[in-house]
């Protein structure tokens, strides 16, 4: 659905997602604007299947259009299927034809009088919802549940508008039901028991208050800050605090130090925040202190492409900073996803010590997706303080097997500590010395070991062998996975490796794949290939990889992928001849 | 009949004391603040495993080591953020900031301002040296203008700050300035800080022997006096009156005022969010994520 | 020399530093202080020679103690030869045996009535000139230049003074005749041309000054502030302003303004503060700014170990920020190669509107070398302005072959544009598009091609092919050098291979060398090993690779690399035994 | 005889203009202040070469992409460091440095403190909505107490800072206040900060249609008021009787001194440090590291 600032269309977007969820179908919704900063036009991609679904969806089947100027702005971004049903106002003062759109001979091309009958129900402005009307006649959607949102939505203030857009509901019925029928191109489901429908960005939040976050300090950022204000109206409730900060540098600081005060806490933030707190992350690596920072990834360097997506902050999460600071980082791949990597970054965190950073992106972080209630169970580790013998003499920095050592917390009396980001030696006391030095590095370091034997994280998909294995990370799953099953349908033996940890990085399992495969594509959203580049600092990949990388500003598509399995696994190809 | 005897204070400022030696070099100011703290501290009994310094990096930023509490060296400039989190998260533990001039107005500026805007519930101490002192004597935010430190071989060219100036346009809610020279007037200054509720922000000037030389705790002896009996604490107009001075330097308690401290507004919130009701739970929050038409 | 605060320990070091340099010797001196801020013990390491020498060495051939106590204090860093001649002070309270120094039988024990000789001589506090005296005699340095050093040193101020204080030396001289002779360990030279005594930092200034680098923002970081005191003291006087800035956010923005301004600049500092010019950094990558930092690296993470040396901001040099931004990185190995380095970074800065990171070390930054005033010289380039037809409808970011485009600069009337950090189009003006992102990444990664090809920098040592080939980067190469020399000696083939630009990489010269050895050998001072991931990623290590890597906190030894290249190339080795 | 006309202005307000379209919202505040602009320049004949507008991020701080001079639109809150380096390195340009309150005072608030204490010579305006708009509504420095936005559900906990107090304490030499309503007292004030020599500030109410609704523009609008007639500009205690307004918003130049601008003084320390010496070369520097005995 594209059209202008006041069209409606977030609102129909919100009302169709909904009303899937509500019934139990798998839903994937994406908004999208233009550079104004209000009143723009816009654009929502909903997708609905009674099926499992991994991606948003290249080409849409139905594309609803109350203005082709506005359609023109959002070149690229959405694209109608070659036989697609189009439906668009017929009182728009610019005119397309199909051959503008590239559609094919069985594509449907329908001029509706969105206005019109928006106007003749007594709602002027609600084309929007005319054209709910008009797709649930076309594709069979349930009209009971789709009422019950509107109702909600507009008769919430008022009973009356609530009557008036019901009517523009009906209208919007009537008229399609008159049109020619779609039924063959019709959702046929029947209705299963509701599913949450949340983004990326609220999953992240809730995996930090399921992991029993207390503490959020936060700076707003796009595509992060649906996570402060998430974070800011919940956590009161359970009788946690949010701050939002002066700056990046002050939240991550004050992360460090509630987590000092023995408080499980976190920040939110992009890629220019998360390079603001490049020197305090080194600071919880030495001083050892627990702390979880989720970058929502947009397009880079600098202010780059502030409301689009790209895989560009890897080298930042895992190399940045002066000297030998270890961190984890882990990613996230879709919405479920979000909810999970957040809660293993706290149990990481809390266990091991060690700032912990979880990438998502801008594609996963806002796109809101169904999901299963079910799902959304992960255990809870919590902090190691010390007890007992461990009180006697207490050393904080005790120099153990596991690298980790229990860390007293503000209260406990025989647990008092001094500490600092200068080296120091067990107790805490700077200490300048190279052996101590060597002894410390070697202490912190060695966390890295049970980490990554804990945490072999990682997804394999497709047949144990493989003609062609894919390795990729973050939200180009989606469209790999749906890739994946397309090639399965031609009979082509396709696998693909997605890391859940990013560092330590899961190698075994890697190799495990890299061998389990006759060809390699790497992909990845990034135009400095900074994926591939990571991978080979501890492993080979053949001489015959190919590499699949580009810019963001665009999220992976599925025919990309497919694009590149065909390059490699077409007949010809096999025959040898490409 | 004879009242009972006292009770012994359970602490006595040499509990507070850490074994480690101060790196600072003999004659540093810093000695007569750290001792002045040892002192307030026992005067109100301040529980150590209740009681966290934090600061940042400098020669005065070292001092968290020197007290038995829980401590935190960390890094240049961000004493407060990290008071911050330590102080909205653990009400129940009291929460001291220091550092120097340079660790608090220069890079760590903005944090200062912030801090003092919210009324954050910690008591900020600041050693003002008028230097850089741990990286050999640069120029500082509090150096007067025309001195020849080691980045100004032709003079400072900058004016310089008053930080008890600043506090109060931060918003600060008590705001002292002390001389460390003077133990007595420093012990009742921390004292005073340290009992205030919400931001509290004490500068005390404190000599670098050596970067700055003896003239400059010299001059300081000859220039400290205290403020005029009567002053009111109030009201910042009369404030203002004693901030940029040059041929003096009035010491004691420039303003004090009362206002919901961050903590206080933060507890107002969390009573506004719940509304009575019990905290809430993670599956409750989750049900809202259910289309609930 | 190691001794108690007041005890002239640096003052003795300048002196016969001075002389040395005076005379045309080549000089290594370093100096070391204890925890205390003032009025510690010290350490001073002179390295005298009439052959070029390339690193301060180990164990020093000649000790002098005023005080045992503070040499205990230094344990492990002044270490003295087993042959070595040991001069101590006999009214020291401390006692120590030739045993405690683990001396051989050839070694020297002489105690000398330091602090008597310097009370008779009238001047107490003269111990250190006493010293030299001695010294003078015993190893034959020319008398006439250290006194005219003495009376320049002590003379300055009162007359009176230098008449004491060369009466201190007179005696130390006589003392020093009577006692066994040294003349065979002795330095045997004949005077030539005096050469400059300067610190890496101090040539890294000069290099700037050198390069036309009018603007310098910094803020005070050990151990880099000898630079940034350089600049303040000196850019006045050549017309140049220098701000002490409140922190390194706003150095690094200062000096992105100046340059944008079209004045070359730049900024020093450490790891703390290149951390907090992440961001910066990335802005000064998308709007093409040139600008130059030079990051005098110590131990770490965090606060870590600021008086001691570390090569672990490498990864923070080339792969912080966060998006795809492009950067070049130059590691400078000795104090004059800190000159050069600086003005190459301004050369490829300036040329190539990229930042430059120059890598040195607290090791070379703080050591005083000598150096022939000669070698001090290095073409400057300048910043390409538009002109003529470039300046009809000027494109501030035309998409040009070789990547970079003419930048105007304030005054030019045709050349007005603005610019931001977003990404952008060849006007400057902010685009979110995928296809703008993709070819604007494309058009500043470009310029990293032509830089390669220009600056394929590294040294080879060593002959063409070898059984051992040794790859380091920056400060290692002195004592990785000298032990090259002693492997000769023992008629052992190895090599090594330095490279001075470590980002884009000369790659093709390292693939060479390592096809030219037999087995490899890589030497970094990073507990994570930084360095030798970095390799992995544009090149494939040989199966075989060694990999020495340790904490810092303590220089690479002489010895240290020596055992490594034995412990390889061992005759029982080579017979495959070991 | 008559006269000879009077030559025409060489540059008129449209001249000022590039053709990039606002992304503002229709009805936003900065469009005001971006005209009061060109007319303040037109008045003042500045040469677009020879100016420079840098900003941060947020929406004001797209403001340079629409102003025909050199124009540099930085990162979020660096406007001023980046101001700094042009200003110093550039003398013969004049710098005016632009963005939000969230930009200027809450992550470049350090830099503002020491940009007008070191009487940078920059033209500094602030376009203050109380909120942070280009990221849609969160609570800012200046946004007042209760207030509820999008990270403010339950009111905003935190006091508001005046800028203009805070300017003023900082060092500022010159300080107004406008409201972008008021378009010709806007370009007034703007003209004026411009012709200042050292660092003028000035606070421009500029309301957010969208984040504030239309209520900021209207009670804005009430409250605005010009400063009484023989407002003392030369007294910072007369200056801050009108800052922290609550009813009124008192519009007009609060504070305005005479003091060595941050390029006077370096011209100073360049005369010093050359004391009529011809300016050195590197080779003159090298010698000195030859030992001289
Ligand atoms: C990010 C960063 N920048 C710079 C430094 C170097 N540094 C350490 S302490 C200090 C300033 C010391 O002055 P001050 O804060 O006044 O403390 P003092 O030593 O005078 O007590 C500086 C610049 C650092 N450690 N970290
Ligand atoms: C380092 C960094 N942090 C956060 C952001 C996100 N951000 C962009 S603008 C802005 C604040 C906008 O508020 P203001 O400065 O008042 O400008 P306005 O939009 O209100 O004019 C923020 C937080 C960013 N771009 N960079
Ligand atoms: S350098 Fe100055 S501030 Fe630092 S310890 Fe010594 S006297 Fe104190
Ligand atoms: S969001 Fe507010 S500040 Fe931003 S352009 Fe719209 S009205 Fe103006
Ligand atoms: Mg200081
Ligand atoms: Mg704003």
């Amino acid at each position: 659905m594209v059209g202008a600032g006041g069209d409606g269309i977030v609102t129909m977007g919100d009302i169709l997602s909904q009303a899937g969820a509500r019934d139990g179908l798998n839903v994937i919704k994406t908004e999208a604007y233009g550079p104004q900063i209000r009143g723009g036009e816009s654009s929502c991609v909903v997708r609905l299947s009674p099926d499992a679904i991994y991606e948003q969806g290249d080409a849409v089947d139905v594309l609803v259009v109350f203005s082709w100027a506005d359609f023109g702005r959002f070149k690229g971004e959405v694209q109608p299927a070659p036989n697609a049903v189009v439906l668009f106002d017929e009182a728009d003062p610019v005119a397309r034809t199909r051959e503008d759109l590239g559609l094919g001979a069985d594509a449907h091309w329908l001029a509706v009088p969105f206005s019109k009958l928006a106007g003749d129900a007594g709602a002027k402005g609600s084309k929007n919802v005319v054209g709910l009307g008009v797709l649930t006649a076309l594709f069979g959607l349930r009209e009971e549940t789709i009422r019950r949102a509107v109702v909600k939505r507009f008769g919430r203030k008022k009973a009356a508008v609530g009557e008036l857009a019901l009517k523009a509901y009906e209208a919007g019925i009537v008229h399609g039901g008159a049109l020619a029928s779609m039924s063959s191109r019709g959702l046929t489901f029947t209705p299963g028991p509701s599913k949450l429908l949340l983004s990326g960005n609220e999953a992240s939040a809730l995996g930090a208050l399921h992991a029993g976050c207390r503490f959020f300090a936060g700076y707003p950022i796009t595509p992060s800050t649906e996570i402060l204000q998430f974070a800011e109206e919940w956590l009161p409730k359970m009788g946690g605090t949010v701050v939002q900060t002066e700056d990046e540098l002050a939240a991550i600081g004050a992360v460090v130090g509630a987590s000092f005060a023995g408080v499980k806490s976190m920040t939110a933030t992009s890629g220019p925040g998360l390079s603001l707190m490049t020197e305090m992350l080194g600071l919880a690596a030495m001083a050892e202190v627990p702390c979880v920072v989720v970058d929502v990834q947009r397009g880079g360097p600098s202010t780059g492409l502030p409301t689009k997506s790209e895989q560009s902050d890897l080298w930042q999460a895992v190399f940045a900073g002066h000297g030998d600071a270890p961190r984890v980082v882990i990613a996230a791949s879709d919405v479920e996803d979000c909810f999970h990597a957040t809660v293993d970054a706290f149990n990481i965190a809390e266990e091991f010590q060690v700032p912990v950073i979880v990438l998502t992106d801008q594609s996963v972080g806002q796109r809101r997706e169904t999901l299963d209630p079910t799902r959304l169970v992960h255990a809870v580790i919590d902090r190691a303080v010390p007890t007992g013998d461990e009180l006697v003499d207490y050393k904080r920095y005790r120099d153990t097997p596991e690298g980790h050592s229990p860390m007293s917390v503000p209260g406990m009396k025989d647990g008092i500590y001094q500490t600092n980001g200068l080296e120091h030696d067990e107790l805490g006391r700077p200490a300048s010395m190279h052996l101590v030095h060597e002894k410390m590095n070697a202490k912190r370091y060695r966390k890295l070991k049970p980490i990554r034997d804990k945490y072999q994280r990682a997804r394999r998909f497709g047949p144990a062998k493989a003609d062609l294995g894919i390795v990729c990370w973050g939200s180009s799953k989606g469209a790999v996975k749906e890739a994946l099953l397309m090639a399965e349908e031609r009979g082509e033996k396709v696998a693909a490796f997605i890391p859940e940890m990013i560092f330590p990085f899961p190698v075994k399992a890697l190799e495990e794949f890299l061998a389990s495969v006759k060809q390699v594509l790497v992909i990845e959203i990034s135009y400095a290939a900074q994926f591939t580049k990571y991978l080979r600092t501890f492993t080979t990949l053949p001489e015959n990889t190919i590499i699949f990388k580009r810019s963001g500003g665009k999220n992976l598509t599925i025919s990309e992928v497919d694009d590149q399995i065909r390059k490699f696994l077409s007949p010809d190809r096999k025959k040898g001849v490409a | 009949m004879s009242a009972a005897p006292p009770a012994l204070p359970a602490f006595v400022p040499g509990d507070y004391k850490t074994d480690l030696k101060p790196v600072w070099c003999p004659g540093c100011g810093d000695f007569g603040v750290l001792t002045a703290l040892y002192r307030a501290m026992a005067e109100l009994q301040l529980t150590p495993e209740l009681t966290a310094v934090v600061s940042g990096i400098g020669c005065s930023s070292r001092l968290p080591g020197y007290v038995e509490t829980y401590g935190f060296n960390t890094v240049h400039g961000r004493a407060l953020p990290l008071a911050t989190g330590v102080a909205v998260s653990r009400p129940d533990v009291k929460v001291i900031a220091v550092g120097g001039d340079g660790d608090g107005l220069a890079i760590g500026g903005n944090h200062f301002m912030h801090s003092a805007r919210r009324n954050l519930d910690v008591t900020y101490i600041l050693m003002d040296n008028e230097i850089y002192g741990l990286t050999k004597g640069q120029v500082a935010p509090t150096t007067p203008t025309g001195d020849k430190t080691k980045t100004t071989h032709y003079g400072n060219p900058e004016p310089a700050v008053d930080p008890c100036e600043l506090a109060i346009s931060f918003g600060a809610t008590w705001v002292g300035r002390a001389f460390s020279g003077d133990l007595k007037g420093t012990v009742e200054l921390i004292v005073k800080a340290l009992q205030h509720r919400g931001f509290a922000f004490l500068n005390v000037m404190s000599p670098c022997v050596t970067w700055r030389g003896d003239d400059q705790f010299k001059s300081l002896k000859a220039k400290a006096r205290p403020l005029p009996a009567g002053h009111d604490v109030t009201s910042r107009f009369e404030a203002f009156k004693f901030t940029r001075e040059t041929d003096v330097l009035s010491t004691g308690v420039l303003y004090d005022v009362k206002s919901p401290s961050l903590n206080d507004r933060l507890d107002t919130i969390k009573a506004t969010a719940r509304a009575g009701a019990p905290l809430v739970t993670v599956p409750e929050i989750v049900k809202t994520f259910l289309p609930s038409f």
